[in-house]
């Protein structure tokens, strides 16, 4: 296989969230970038790998990344099919589902999710979509890979709406607000990779990817980001993982 | 006992003014023509209830339709922001729009209450976010537990429509493929209208097939293509082009008018 | 994920002394050969849980197996009473038997309760009949109307056993017809066993198919005609002359022993 | 068609019961005799009544009685099928099934009834199947119509166990327990037809078969028996409606 086009930030985001899906048993899908990055692990990882859809598709098998959570080939390569109501209540309430993928408008320090508004709720400079099935996934699910573009319009001080929790204000909050899972374990973005500190549960900035710098990192998040004493390089995309983006991408 | 009607007639005879109406579909079968009939008979005052409102709610609530919207996720999926969603909400343009806003699993489970005409579903949700506070739920205390959970309202709208694959002559309904919330919502609702691809002798059961008996339905209209550009399982395909294009269509007000005049207020009664 | 095991494995690993046990099946998928080796592995102190306790449970309790019966309807049907059930509600033959009881609505809502990790589950039931007072309930008010209601405490079973048509090789099970109650109870209890009729290469969907994903099971084993005397659709027929020769065989301590000795247990382990 | 032989009084009661269906949308039927007349009076009087079982099958279209409610030729033949949950939860209970078809072991003069135990609940002299839907059926269907044999065992003062509720104590009962039905409009027995006062609730003769007395009722009554003032007389079975009851219970 003939060496391919150096890989973009975009790619290696997607590559590294691909990664972390070896050896997970299910993956809770949100749209966009989640769903490429998952359906990517399924084809060079974990070929065993249960791609579920909140649009009610469990072991849903695309070979090309879906437009929609709903698109009809979901329906027809998955094992089988529930409704709306089964699937929040049966399958992602008791935390059925290992690791949630999810994506966000704005991220916290201890990786709180906001999708709801920017500014102010009555008057908001930009209206998003709203919560869909983020705050019970990412308090059901066993665990939650957040898939995020870095900026500091992203990565900001203060939340304008906590639509999602993640490690709430700190340790011990989930298990007060009396989530199921462990939360988000780590943040990928096209930058590198946080994840939260085992005691303080803020997040800390692990991996930077090829030729990214801390400082680069810092300047692109809106708080004073702790740096790991071991900051870790992303392993490049090999040869097999840019090539099997490119050609997914490409269908 | 379900009525075979025109969808013109379903809509004059089961839609009103200031009604609360779910147009449901969970990306598939999304009941777009109906929806377009409802602007074309000059419906208003409408409360738009939908999981997640799409392209559709964006063209109801450009056009002035709706009042308020119940809702859990506003997006175009895939593609992005609802443009005319967002004016409506940012600008009150053409007017304001009063929301009501939950998660997937409390929307869900309120659809699921208003099928079972309980007054209430019970969840672990909403705690930690600002959205409790901005919505309508209530905390529970579990008698033999004591644990605290969640309350959401049983949601029962004046009128559900739905569309499917086919019915048969009787007013039997079948749809397959992603079920989403619809046979919730139309257990829920008042007074329910399905739409179908087609009339058929009898039901074939098919795998993942949901029934919806014709006396538990009001109206069943034969609307072929009605929930283009989303799609009916296995007869028509979504039509991803047109989710795209709409983003460009949907940015200017002057545009949004001009093609809605073009394509759909003056578009032929189905 | 699912092992695929023995009926006697999965027995010897999964179903303990003094168990709460749930071997669900609503006339239909009975999984009698899972029942009949838990006696004769002598598994005891059981707690049995089942809506419609009928020869498999009448067998069991005729056995001495169990300590505790959690139902709502135990009865042979179409036939009349369960003849070693009754002899141990009314005479403690072989030994007293606790009951906690309930109705079909109940007991299906606190399954459903169970299944979505819910500590309870709500409906409209109980009031003015003397189960109330006999059975583990407790009113609740909506918060938002102010109606009362009954709450009903989640039911998770130690063990749930179920039968079905199939499996694949990687242990996904798929049941179809009549699907009682079975989903909500594997997915309720701490772990679980189905036995199959037959595994196959791939599970083709079919209509009314009820699918439980390895990843949701503990063990699946191979068993055909594992619920004769009930049925498992499409592939074996109910026996209803067996059900209704039961009576005779039931009435008698004596007889009922003999039987159990010759065609149970000492019958060949599946 | 020949005159067929006389008719049992277990076969006038049957058809009496499969009358009451003329013109109902859907019935709900338990097992026994109330599925027998259900059966008969779909093919007899109503060829498009939608027969309703316990058992999840919702539209059946049995051509044997079943043994049990949940026999294979039920979920064959029906217009759809759904889990136990549902079926109380989406259908029972909201009251979307016009006319439920109840038997009992005991029937006290409010149409109360008892199939739990005979004697002390905690000590019973016989121990019955127990409530099975019947609590919410009754309380939710549109109307009950009741079918139990003529006996001053099964017609008591006194019921010793109230597994499901009729008209209560009397009249207002069914409101205050939020009740959504109407409760039991007629008991069909082997000798003739009770129905409750509009006012008192009580339970009044009305109608009795072909050659029964008002005081053979009353001595199989444990009660102290209403007789209204025109009693009617029970239609004779025709010679459709019996051949159609053999030809079925002989199939």
């Amino acid at each position: 296989m003939s060496r391919p086009a150096e890989a973009t930030s975009d790619e290696v985001q997607t590559i590294v969230a691909a990664r972390r899906l070896t050896g997970v048993r299910s993956v809770f899908i949100g749209v966009g970038r989640p769903s490429t990055a998952a359906i990517l692990a399924s084809e060079v990882h974990n070929p065993d790998l249960v791609l579920v859809y909140e649009s009610g598709t469990i072991g849903a098998k695309p070979r090309r990344v879906p437009l929609s959570i709903g698109d009809g080939e979901l329906a027809e390569t998955a094992d089988f099919v529930v409704s709306v109501p089964e699937m929040f209540n049966y399958w992602i309430g008791p935390g059925r589902i290992q690791t949630a993928f999810l994506g966000a408008a704005q991220v916290d320090r201890f990786a709180n999710l906001n999708s709801t508004v920017i500014g102010d709720y009555e008057h908001p400079r930009t209206r998003l979509p709203g919560a869909g099935g983020a705050p019970e996934i990412a308090a059901g699910c066993g665990e939650v890979v957040i898939v995020a573009p870095h900026s500091p319009r992203t990565f900001v001080e203060r939340l304008d709406f906590i639509t999602t929790v993640g490690h709430g204000a700190g340790p011990g909050d989930r298990e007060r607000l009396g989530f199921r899972g462990a939360g988000p374990t780590a943040v990928v973005t096209d930058l590198g990779v946080l994840e939260p500190d085992p005691d303080t549960k803020e997040l800390v900035l692990v991996q930077v990817h090829d030729g990214v710098t801390a400082e680069a990192v810092q300047q692109a998040t809106g708080w004073e980001l702790r740096i790991a004493s071991e900051l870790r390089v992303t392993e490049p995309p090999t040869a097999e993982e840019l090539g099997a983006l490119r050609e997914l991408v490409a269908r | 006992m379900a009525e075979l009607v025109s969808l013109a007639e379903g809509v004059t005879t089961l839609v009103h003014d200031g009604d609360a109406v779910a147009l449901e579909g969970f990306t598939h079968l999304i009941p777009f023509a109906a929806g377009h009939e409802i602007l074309r008979q000059g419906r208003t005052e409408l409360e738009l209830v939908r999981m997640t409102p799409d392209i559709l709610y964006d063209q109801m609530v450009g056009a002035g339709a709706a009042r308020k919207l119940v809702f859990s996720y506003a997006g175009n999926p895939g593609v992005g922001s609802l443009h005319r969603l967002r004016d409506a909400v940012e600008h009150a343009w053409p007017r304001p729009l009063e929301l009501e806003e939950h998660s997937h699993a409390g929307m869900a489970n309120r659809y699921a209450a208003g099928a079972a005409h309980l007054p209430f579903g019970v969840l672990r949700g909403y705690v930690g976010t600002d959205l409790a506070a901005r919505t309508t739920i209530a905390p529970i205390t579990c008698p033999f537990t004591g644990e605290q959970l969640t309350a959401v309202p049983a949601l029962n709208p004046d009128v559900a429509i739905v569309h499917a694959q086919e019915a048969d002559r009787a007013g039997n309904v079948q749809l397959w493929g992603i079920p989403g919330v619809q046979k919730e919502a139309v257990l829920a609702a008042t007074r329910s209208l399905v739409t179908v691809e087609r009339i058929v002798d009898a039901l074939e059961p098919r795998p993942g097939g949901v029934v919806l008996p014709t006396w538990a339905i009001d109206a069943v209209a034969h609307v072929p293509g009605g929930s283009l550009p989303s799609y009916a399982h296995g007869i028509t395909e979504r039509d991803n082009a047109f989710y795209r294009a709409w983003d460009a269509i949907s940015r200017d007000r002057t545009t949004f008018t001009a093609w809605m005049d073009d394509n759909i207020m003056n578009g032929a009664t189905a």
